[in-house]
This record gives structure tokens, sequence and C-alpha cells, in this order.
């Protein structure tokens, strides 16, 4: 926790709640994240990690308690305008526009991080800074070999890093991962965690990563939260989280 | 000559007992259902043609009306073929029955020869909506423009007397028949092994886990464009001794359905039957009250309905 | 490629800008060579092309299907009809088109808000929905509008108080097209398009990268309804009449199925598909009336059997580069 | 008092016939020579849309008339009539048909137009533009010639036009139940409708202040599927003495269906019905007053004059039907009425006539029509066989027995009155 002191907090949630039901997904949940700061996300599938994720986007409204983004109250503010204010979540499964090219796939973020959604009447080809941002992004991602290639028919690695250099596109303060590895194959796996913590570093931002992988959450941060039941049942550097027996138990169960 | 609901009560009319005046309200209020009766049952079994292939197979399919329009011609046809101006109950049933075979056949025939070459939604939509102009296009051939009629069951079915209302039997059996034809659907969705195959690979389950379960899914959807072919067919053949069949009359059947959808829900049963209702009585009470709204009251039921709730009252959101 | 399911739009390059000067050169000249009601139908043609545009915008970048322009067609007629006929205000076409363009955006605008709630097939059957909430009104308040005999003598329109001939309002449609045409593939081109294709691609992701989602929905639903309201202002001049039937979602449909006939993955299929219905419907209306619904209604299922959205203009252009490479 | 107006109108009538003869006399000398090739003539006729419910057949019978004018009336100025037949789909597309018949075909004379909104859209532009002899077929009321063309030339319309079928229709009621009390109205939803109740009601105020109409509606028109319930259930709780009803297409079939399983006819003493014949007699109930207007399969074909001795035997084997209300019959006569309109215009000038002197000479035109007699005044055709009587099923076909003949000069109005003027007048009638 020393960490937050040293730098500016960028964001936080108080006692968020929300309920489907019987089902409690996030339960009271308080978060403070500074700048730089890079958390790992773990628990069992249901924990609640995906819906935490949302509502910090903006996805779904908490019935209760509130967000920050630098001070200032973002609880009601609707995903779109989050996203332009810094927080940019990258999805579960992939999440890209299939029906354009890799270069347009991009180029979609990079106009809507630069506001120009009712620019209609400007040709994009004679949008030269956006284009050349573009460009720029698609090479620092090493996408230049697919650059014109229909997304649909690329391969899943591909999609996932095309997902998250739009989320760089939109110059984000936070990064949400939502298990950025998943479905992938092991030495994909590697490349794509390598690109994104490179970049994260870099840029200095702060991230949620939400991943399964024990191995690479060992690698990959100096904090993890546990997750369970909608609650944080444990916070701290990976190798004491994992230490614990109650930890222990959610995640790989009583049998052992 | 019926007693009256009495619009108009005569000068010199002593004043009206409590009991009375409450009985007289709840008769007015007999007669709009009863009223609207014949326009309810003949929506519950169109919309849920439509809903049934909507909500266990997730496609949009509009042949149903041209099946609607079909089902009405081929019951005058057959009705005075067969019976002219004679009718007996049991001959009638046959002939709806007969007739709702035919219509699952043509069903299933679009749908094997045509409707499974469609791949998105919004090509279906289009291309079974061109579809209805073939059909109305072959029956305009064979059958021509003017309306024709089989009225006998309408007529021959004499009339009850309910708290003063006049009701022609017809409209009972219609309501009736069309009840059981959901009540049957509903057992068999809800209570038999293979309403649960259905109900697995419905927008509710989950297809993929269905066919790895062992359900087969062509057979599946054969069926159920069957069923959706024959409550569409029943619909026309039930419809047709009240308001004769006519060229054009695939238009309304298709606009109704897709409202109660709307209004109702995917895949509620009891969405569709009380839909129905509500537009079904809407119609009749703005018909004498504010004939203003009479054409418009459904759609701005619609309308209306999805503002506040838009997946329906009795709806729940999927995800296609 | 998954040709079926692919509905990129191109790009506007050097040649769609060719295109469109020889298309404006041939219908600039040819009425010199026609008799009088074949430039009545041309003009009808290029009056639909800016409504198809409508459709084609929500078609191809949005992939809803908009049954409803008639609900603007009709707003634009009867605006004319009241103006220069029943109350006759005025006839000058400076006031009139600005005064249905304005109010076929409040109202686009607004119904927009509620009808692009859903997408599929409840946006399409929301779109005749509402349409015919307009019809039925407009039929039952006969003291208005005139009921079903509608509103005849609308006087013949002026230009900057300068009344146009029958060859000069041809003339002014023709500018007004192809004005429409200029715009709407500057539209196209916009990022305005590209964003718009990406919110119809994952809804979640485009809100995701901070794409306004529904302000966006609705500003497409308002440049379909601005079009179709220029149409409908035109379209009563061409006529001199207007009747409910505009308010038909029949009518509505018209403009859908014109865009599915020309095609939406190729930016001439609404020129394409307005001038083939209207030729197709009059032809047949005198050919073989008798087959009418059945042969537009093959036409079109064939044509989204077989080559999907794009219609009469992909298969020209497949016969084309077959040809080429050959 | 309008007896002896009509005497003096008749009067009028036939002096202008001997002076048009003198005329003719005259002129009978120096004559062109008239071209043999066949004459067209445009038909614009719904075949498909929603009007199409109301003519079944158009485009055969339109053959079928002109075969008759070939076969039996020897053409027009010996020439063969060549019907060009067209769908008039919607206003617009009868506009652009309208514009190809006269500009690309070449068609002497236009007939057809059965919606109103075809009718007023073509009209303005026939009189301004194509100047085309063109006879509108039932479509639009009479606000066509008050309101849209108040100077009509070329434009000329058969049907029946809303004065003078009331005037019948409340004669014949008050003839049938002269202690009227009570009336229940209904019509189709739509301006003819609308303006034939407010008609009725009108003349019936003139000739009887005292009758209350109790009940009055107008149910949706041509709406697909209708279901009548709630107005056939008002109609019967208000007990009238009379019930007029105006429904017809596919919404009289439905109407009558459902009003008889409801019981109405039974319940209402007198029911009057306009249309009470489709195609096969659905419409039409035992007992029941019922208009002829024309054919409707609900008087045996031999009753009124020669021509529908011929003509409608040629409909039934051609269609196996019997013409239905309207547009079927009024196509022969529409071609009638340019048969003699052409042979006149010849007789008068000596040369071929040109479309303006066809059209001078409709005016006043009187045929014998499939129907009976009609006249052309002030561009409208006279309501032919405007005859009210009972229905009576005879073996197959239905019958009308009692029949109540109304006499024209009781219903048309004569050229020099307003419709208003001549309602005025009919109160001294009942006087």
């Amino acid at each position: 926790m020393s960490n937050n002191e040293q730098k500016p907090l960028l964001i936080t949630a108080d006692k968020l709640r929300k309920y489907y039901g019987e089902v409690k997904p996030v339960n009271d949940i308080s978060l403070e994240i500074a700048q730089g700061q890079v958390l790992t996300l773990v628990g069992a599938n249901g924990a609640g990690k995906t819906t935490l994720l949302n509502l910090l986007t903006g996805l779904i409204r908490p019935d209760r308690g509130e967000i920050r983004l630098l001070g200032e109250k973002i609880t009601g503010v609707p995903p779109d305008q989050r996203a332009k204010r810094g927080i940019v979540k990258t999805f579960q499964l992939e999440h890209v526009f299939d029906d354009m090219t890799v270069f347009d796939n991009v180029r979609t973020a990079c106009f809507s991080s630069a506001g120009k959604h009712y620019s209609l009447f400007k040709d994009i080809e004679d949008e030269n800074e956006i284009n050349e941002r573009t460009g720029a992004l698609i090479e620092l991602f090493d996408l230049t070999g697919v650059r014109d290639a229909f997304v649909r028919n690329l391969g899943h690695g591909y999609k996932k890093v095309i997902d998250i250099a739009m989320c760089f596109a939109m110059k984000p303060k936070i990064l949400l991962v939502d298990e950025p590895t998943s479905g992938v194959g092991e030495e994909e796996k590697y490349k794509i965690m390598d690109l994104l913590m490179n970049q994260i570093e870099a840029n200095n931002l702060a991230a949620i990563i939400v991943e399964h992988d024990l191995h690479l959450v060992k690698e990959l941060s100096k904090e993890t939260i546990v997750m369970c039941d909608g609650e944080f049942i444990a916070r701290g550097t990976p190798d004491h989280v994992f230490s614990q027996e109650k930890v222990i138990e959610i995640l790989v169960g009583k049998g052992f | 000559m019926a007693q009256t609901i009495i619009n108009v009560v005569p000068e010199g009319t002593p004043p009206v007992g409590h009991i009375f005046e409450s009985q007289q309200m709840l008769s007015t209020f007999l007669s709009y259902i009863f009223n609207a009766l014949p326009m309810v049952s003949y929506i519950i079994m169109l919309s849920f043609s439509l809903n049934f292939i909507l909500y266990i197979s997730g496609r949009v399919s509009l042949t149903f009306a041209g099946i609607y329009l079909v089902g009405a011609y081929v019951t005058v046809s057959v009705g005075t073929y067969f019976l002219g101006q004679n009718f007996s109950l049991l001959s009638f049933i046959a002939i709806l029955l007969a007739v709702g075979l035919l219509g699952a056949a043509i069903s299933i025939v679009v749908y094997a020869t045509f409707e499974r070459f469609l791949k998105t939604d919004v090509h279906r939509m289009i291309a079974t909506s061109s579809l209805l102009m073939v059909f109305s296009g072959i029956i305009k051939i064979q059958w021509g423009t003017t309306p024709v009629t089989y009225s006998a069951p309408f007529l021959k079915m004499g009339i009850s007397e309910v708290l003063g209302n006049i009701v022609p039997n017809y409209y009972f059996f219609m309501f009736g028949f069309s009840l059981i034809l959901m009540l049957a659907l509903a057992y068999f969705l809800f209570r038999t092994a293979w309403g649960l195959r259905f109900r697995a690979t419905s927008l509710d389950g989950d297809r993929t886990m269905a066919q790895v379960c062992g359900v087969n899914q062509n057979i599946v959807t054969a069926i159920t464009f069957a069923i959706s072919g024959m409550l569409a067919a029943i619909a026309g053949g039930l419809y047709a001794p009240i308001a004769g069949a006519s060229y054009g009359i695939e238009g309304n059947a298709l606009l109704l359905a897709a409202l109660t959808i709307i209004v109702g829900g995917v895949g509620s049963i009891g969405g569709a039957v009380l839909t129905a209702f509500i537009i079904g009585i809407a119609r009749v009470i703005t018909a004498v009250e504010m004939p203003l709204f009479e054409l418009a009251i459904p759609f701005i039921i619609a309308s209306a309905v999805l503002v506040v709730r838009p997946y329906g009252i009795w709806g729940k959101e999927f995800k296609h | 490629m998954n040709t079926a399911l692919s509905m990129t739009v191109p790009s506007v390059g050097r040649r769609t800008w060719i295109t469109t000067l020889i298309f404006t050169a041939i219908v600039v000249v040819l009425p010199f060579f026609i008799s009088g009601y074949q430039r009545t139908l041309l003009q009808k043609g290029l009056l639909w092309i800016p409504s198809v545009f409508g459709v084609y915008i929500l078609y191809s970048l949005l992939r809803q299907v908009h049954f409803g322009q008639s609900i603007f067609i009709g707003l634009g007629s009867y605006i004319t009809a009241f103006m220069a006929g029943k109350y006759s205000v005025t006839n000058e076409l400076m006031i009139l088109l600005p005064l249905a363009l304005v109010v076929s955006i409040v109202v686009a605008y607004v119904l927009g808000i509620f009808i692009m709630k859903r997408t599929g097939f409840y946006f399409a059957v929301m779109g005749i929905a509402v349409t015919m909430v307009f019809w039925s009104l407009v039929y039952k308040a006969r003291t208005i509008t005139g009921g079903s005999d509608g509103i005849s003598h609308i006087k013949n329109p002026s230009l900057f108080t300068v009344p146009l001939s029958d060859m000069g309002l041809y003339y002014f449609c023709l500018i007004v097209s192809v004005g429409i045409i200029v715009l709407m593939l500057r539209v196209l081109n916009s990022s305005f398009s590209l964003q718009l294709r990406a919110i119809a691609g994952d809804l979640e992701k485009a809100e995701s990268i901070g794409i306004p989602v529904k302000r966006m929905q609705r500003l497409a639903f308002t440049i379909a309804g601005a079009n179709a309201g220029i149409t409908g202002v035109l379209l009563a001049f061409s006529y001199n009449y207007v009747s409910p039937s505009v308010f038909e979602w029949g009518y509505g449909a018209n403009f859908v199925q014109s865009a599915i006939i020309g095609g939406v993955t190729s930016f001439a299929g609404p020129v394409v598909g307005a001038f083939g219905f209207i030729n197709l419907e009059f032809f047949i209306s005198t050919w073989f009336a008798n087959l009418w619904e059945i042969i537009i209604g093959l036409t079109i299922a064939i044509i989204v059997v077989t080559v999907g959205e794009k219609g009469v203009t992909g298969i020209v252009q497949t016969l084309f580069s077959k040809i080429r490479c050959k | 008092m309008l007896v002896k107006r009509a005497g003096s109108f008749i009067v009028c009538l036939t002096v202008a016939v001997f002076m048009m003869g003198a005329m003719v006399a005259g002129a009978a000398d120096q004559k062109a020579k008239i071209p043999t090739d066949p004459i067209k003539i445009g038909f614009v006729v719904p075949l498909s849309g929603v009007a199409a419910t109301l003519s079944p057949n158009a485009g055969i019978n339109a053959e079928l008339a002109a075969e008759y004018i070939n076969k039996y009336e020897g053409g027009i100025l010996g020439r063969q009539v060549k019907p060009i037949i067209y769908d008039e789909k919607n206003a617009q597309t009868a506009v652009e048909l309208f514009g190809k018949l006269t500009e690309d075909d070449k068609v002497e004379a236009i007939l057809g137009c059965l919606s109103s909104s075809s009718g007023l859209a073509v009209a303005p532009k026939v009189e301004a533009q194509w100047k085309i002899p063109t006879l509108l077929l039932e479509s639009t009321t009479m606000a066509l010639f008050t309101k849209v063309i108040p100077n009509a030339k070329y434009v000329y319309r058969i049907g029946p036009d809303d004065v003078m079928q009331s005037i019948a229709h409340v004669t014949a009621v008050l003839k049938d139940k002269p202690d009227v009390k009570t009336i229940a109205i209904g019509a189709p939803d739509y301006e003819w409708g609308h303006d034939v109740v407010k008609r009725f009601q009108e003349i019936m105020g003139k000739f009887k202040p005292d009758v209350k109409f109790v009940y009055t509606f107008f149910h949706p028109f041509g709406e697909a599927g209708p279901n009548f319930a709630a107005y056939i259930t008002n109609v019967m709780q208000n007990k009238p003495d009379v019930y007029v009803g105006y429904s017809w297409g596919s919404d009289g079939v439905a109407w009558h269906n459902q009003a008889e399983a409801m019981g109405l006819f039974k319940a209402v003493p007198l029911v009057f019905d306009v249309f009470s014949g489709t195609a096969k007699g659905e419409m039409a109930r035992e007992g029941v007053l019922a208009e002829t207007r024309a054919g409707n399969g609900t008087f045996p074909p031999y009753i009124l004059g020669y021509p529908n001795s011929k003509f409608t035997p040629m409909i039934v084997e051609k269609t196996g039907v019997l013409p239905t209300y309207g547009m079927d019959i009024h196509m022969l006569t529409g071609l009638l009425y340019l048969k003699k309109a052409y042979e006149k215009a010849y007789d008068l000038t000596g040369q071929y006539p040109t479309f303006e002197m066809v059209a001078k000479t409709l005016d006043g035109l009187s045929v014998v029509g499939p129907d009976g007699i009609s006249s052309m005044i002030n561009h409208q055709s006279t309501a032919p066989g405007m005859a009210v009587g009972r229905l009576h099923k005879e073996k197959e076909t239905w019958v009308m027995k009692d029949l109540i003949l109304v006499p024209d000069y009781l219903r048309i109005v004569p050229p020099w009155m307003t419709v208003e003027q001549f309602i005025d007048t009919l109160d001294k009638v009942q006087k």
C-alpha cells in the first residue's frame, strides 16, 4: 500500500455493489489504484471479476457505491465517455470488427480517441494525422504484415492483439484486461503478454489484469488480489497471497 | 331480440339502482371481450406461429403470413366444395386439421428449398417478406381478387346470450380451438421429452450444448417450421368464415403478429395470449369510442411498450 | 473469403466520382430525347435516390432494415400540400425545402430515440408500426388532411420567386439529387461511416472504445429521414397531388426493395436500385400486370439468396471482373 | 312545383335534340374519310393492389367491353376498338400510365381509374396537359368537379353521384316504411363513405325532418380480415327502425356474414343495403331492401335492355361470374358514350373529330347501357338503373321484387341548378 502514497490516486471505487437476485457478484468492494500500478485479479469462475471490470467501465450500473476517476465522480457516466477519459477494457472473448481490415479497426479507435465522431464530410484518407497514428500503432503491435487483411480471416492471437491495439489507440490511463490469454496457444500467450506488459510499462499505465494462469500472474505483477463470491479475500504480492491456505482452497480446491 | 346494454337511456327512465349499474358495466365490459374474441384468437395463433420459430431456432421467418393466406383460401374452397351451405362440426374440424397439415407441409418445403439458404436475420426478413408477394400473386391467379367466403360454420352454429350480449357461438369455438392448440403446444414444450429438446435448442437454452447431447438439429428445425405453418394455416381457416378470404389479408396478419411479439416478448405463450386480448379489446373499444385511433391503437400500444420495456412486457433479453 | 456476410463499403475513389459525373451528364442530356412521361419517370427515379440512400446508409453501415422512410416522405409531401395547395401560403422551394428538412430532422431525431432502442427484426417492425400510426392519423383526420381523397391542386413550384416549368422542375430535382449523391458519397467515406460500421460489427466493443453509439445511430436515422423529407417535397410538386398512401408502410418498403435490387455493397446500388425498381414497376404494370407480385417478389428473393446484399450492381461487377481476368 | 320545373327541363332537352338534328342534316354533305385502322382506347384499371379487391377481372372485362362494341355495335365510326389495358397501381403510376397512353400509344380516349386518389391525381393533368377525352369510372366523388377541376372540359365521370343515389335511397326507404322514426347508418371510413352518409342524412332531413339518426358509424375501409362485431352490437342496441348500410367489397362480405350471425337482419325491421351483391351474391340476404346499381348479381340480366342481355352472358362465359358493381359494367357504358360522341362529332363537323370536339360532344349525350338509359349531365353520368327492390332468391340467382323506380326528374340535378338549390327544392316534393 505504500505505493499509493507516492503516486496520485487514479481510480477509486467505494463500496461497489451489484446483485442479481440471490447472486452477489460484487458485494461492497472498495478499490484504489494509483498511476502506474499493475494489479492482477484472480478468482474462480463466477467470482465476480468480469462484473467488477464491467462496473468500472460502465457497461453495468452498480446498485450502490461510487467510482471516481482522478477525484471526479463518474458513477453515472456512460461507457463511451469513460473510455474517452481513459478507462479502457479489453474483452475476454475477442471483440473486434470482423468486417473491416486491421487498419480500419485500429483507425476507428484512433478516430474515436480524437473525438471525430461527427465529421461527416471529410474523407478519411485525408485525415493525415490519424492515419499516421494508426500506422504507428500497427507497427508498434507488429501487425504490419496483416495491415489490409480482413479481421474475420485472421487467427485468434491476431484478434487479441488487434483488440489490445485498439485499446492503446484510446490513450488509456488505466487498462482493464479481461483474461488476455484465454483460448490462445501456449506460445502466443507469452508473446501477447510480453507485448501487453511492455506497452503498459512504456506508457506508465495502471492496469487490472484478470488472469487464470497462476504462473503468469506470479511473473507479471507485484500485487495480486484474490476474489471470491464478490469479495476481496486476499491482497498482496503473489508469493505472499498464494501461500495463504484460504486462497489455495479457493483456487485449487479442497481436494489438494 | 336481445336485451341490450343500453347506450342511450330513454327519458323518464327511473334512476337505476346500484347493483343494476354495476351489472350493466359488467355487461358492457363483457361485450368488449366477446366482440374481440375472433381477433384475439387469430392474433394468438398467428403471433405464435412467428414467435415459435423465432424462439426455438432464432430465425425470423415471415412465410407464415403467406401460409395464413393459403389456409384461408383453401378452407373456403374445400368447405364450399364438400359442405356447401351445410355444416357439421366434425367435418369442419377435419377440414381445419387437413388445412393445418397442408400449412405444415408448405412451411417445411419452403424452409428446405429456400429459407435455409438465408444467412442473416436481415436476409431472412427481406427474402421471406418478398416471398409473401409471391404467395399473394399465386393466390390472385388462382382465386382472383374478389373476396370469397364460406360462412356456413359461422352462421349455422347459432348464437348465445350472455348477460344481454349476443355472441355467435362460433366466437367461442374459435377461441376455444386456438386455446386448445396453445395449451397442447405448451404441454408439448414443457411436459414432454421432445419439448425438452426443443427448449434446449431455443434461445433460452444452448444450441451447441444441445447438439453435443444428441439433439438432432435438423429434425427440431423441421418440426418447428411444421408447427408454425400449421398454426398459421389453421388461423386462416378459422377466421375465413367470419371475414371471408380476400386478396391482401397477409399484410395485416403479419403486422399484428409482429406487434404481438414486441408487446408480449419472444417465446412467451402467456404473453401472446394476454397481448392478443389487449390489442383485440383496445381495437373494439376505440372502434366505438374513439374512431380516430382505431387503426393506430395496436401500433401505439406496441410503440409505448417498446419505450418502457424494450424486450416486451413478458419478454426477456436474448442475445442472438 | 466469406462473401455472403461481407458488407464492407468500398472506399470512394476516383472511379466513383467519374461514374457520378457520367451519370449526371446522362440525366442532364436525356430529357431532350425522351417524351414527357418518360421524363416524369426519370424525375421520379432521381427523387427516389435520396430516400434509397437513406435506407442504404442504415442498411450497409448499421445493418438495419428501415421501412419507415414513408413517414418522412409523407411529412414532406403534406407540408408541401398544405403550404402550396390547401392553404396556399407559398410555393417557394427555397422556403419549403428547408422547412421540410427541419421538420423531418426533428421528427426523425425524436423517433430515432426510441426506434433505435432495438435492432434487427424489432427495428424493422417498429419502423412499420410508427409509419402506420402516422398513416392512420393522417387518414382519419379528414377535416385537416382531406382523408382518403388527399390534397390535389398543389401549385407548381417557384424558385427564388421564378415559377418553374416542368423542365425547370426536372433540372431542379436533378441538381438536388446529384447534390445529395455527392453529399452521401462524402458521408459514406467519412469517419462517421467507419464508426457506424464499427457499431454494426460489435456494439459493445464500439462503446468500449469511446464511440457514442446511441447518438451516432440516431444521427444516421436522422440523415435517412432528412433525405426522405426532401424526396417528399419534390414528389408532391412533381405529381401535384398527395394522398395518405404515401404514409403506408408498403410504400416505405419500396425503398428497401430498391436498395436490395440495386445492391448495398456498391455506391451505385441506390441509384441503380431506384431506377431499376421504378422501371420494373412501370413496365410490369403495362405488360404483365397480373404477375406483378410474383415477378418482384421472386426477383428480390432470388437476389437475396444468390448474391446476398450485392444486388444487380454486385452481379455486374462480378461479371466484369471475370471478363477482365480472362 | 317541381314537376313543373322538371317538365320544362324535359322540354328544353327535346328542343335541344331537335336543333342538333337540324345541324346534322345541314352538315351531312362534305365528310372527311375515316381511317380504317383500329381505334386505340386506353384502359387504366386496377389489377393489383387494394383496389383490385373491388373490381375482379377488370382486365378481362375491358377486353370484353371492346369485343362487344366491335361485335354488336360495329365499332366506333366503323373502326374496330383496340383496348390497351394497364394496371392502375397507385396515383403516381396512374399519372405515368396516362402519359404513356397519350404520348406513346396515341390512344384516342382513356377510360379508367377506380380509386379516388388516381382520379384526383390524373384529372388536373388531363385538363392542363394531355387534353384527351377521359371517362373516369367510379373514381372520386363530386369533389372532383366542384373543387379540383371546376371548369372541366375533357374529364367525364361515370358512376353514381351521391345526390342522385341518396334521393333514390331516401325515397325508397320512405316508400317501404313511411312511419320511420329512427335510423342507424354505417359506411366505410373513407371520403366517399362520409359523403354519402352526409347526403343521406341531409336529404332525409328535407323529406322527413323528425327522423332521428340514432347511430352513425364508419368502419375501416378495405381492412383485411375486419371484425365488425362492435358496430353490429351497437346498431342492435340502438334498436333502429331502419338500418342503412354502404359496406362493399371485402368489407361487405365480412359485414353481411357477421351481421347475419349476430341476428341483425332479424332484429332490425328494415335493412337497406346499398351493395347487396358481389360476384356470386355472397352479400345478398333474403328480404333485404337493396339497390340494383348495375348487374350486382342481384337481378337477372334480362331486366334492363338489350346490351345487358348480350354483355352479361359474355362475361359469365369468360369469367364464370356476373359483372360486379361499377367498373365492369361502366366500362361498356363508357365505350358506348365514346362511340356516340365520336359519331355525333363526325356528323356535326364532317371532319374526323378532334379530341376537343369529342370532349365537347360528350356532354348531354344519352346512351342505353347495359344497366339502362343514362345521360351525361355536367360531366357526370346519371346513375343508371337506379332502382330499389326487395331481394329474393329464385333457384340459384337473386332477383329483386317490388322494384321502386325513382324517376329521373326527381333525382337528377338539372344543369342550371347547384346541388344545394336542388336539395332545397326537395322538401316541396313531399307536399
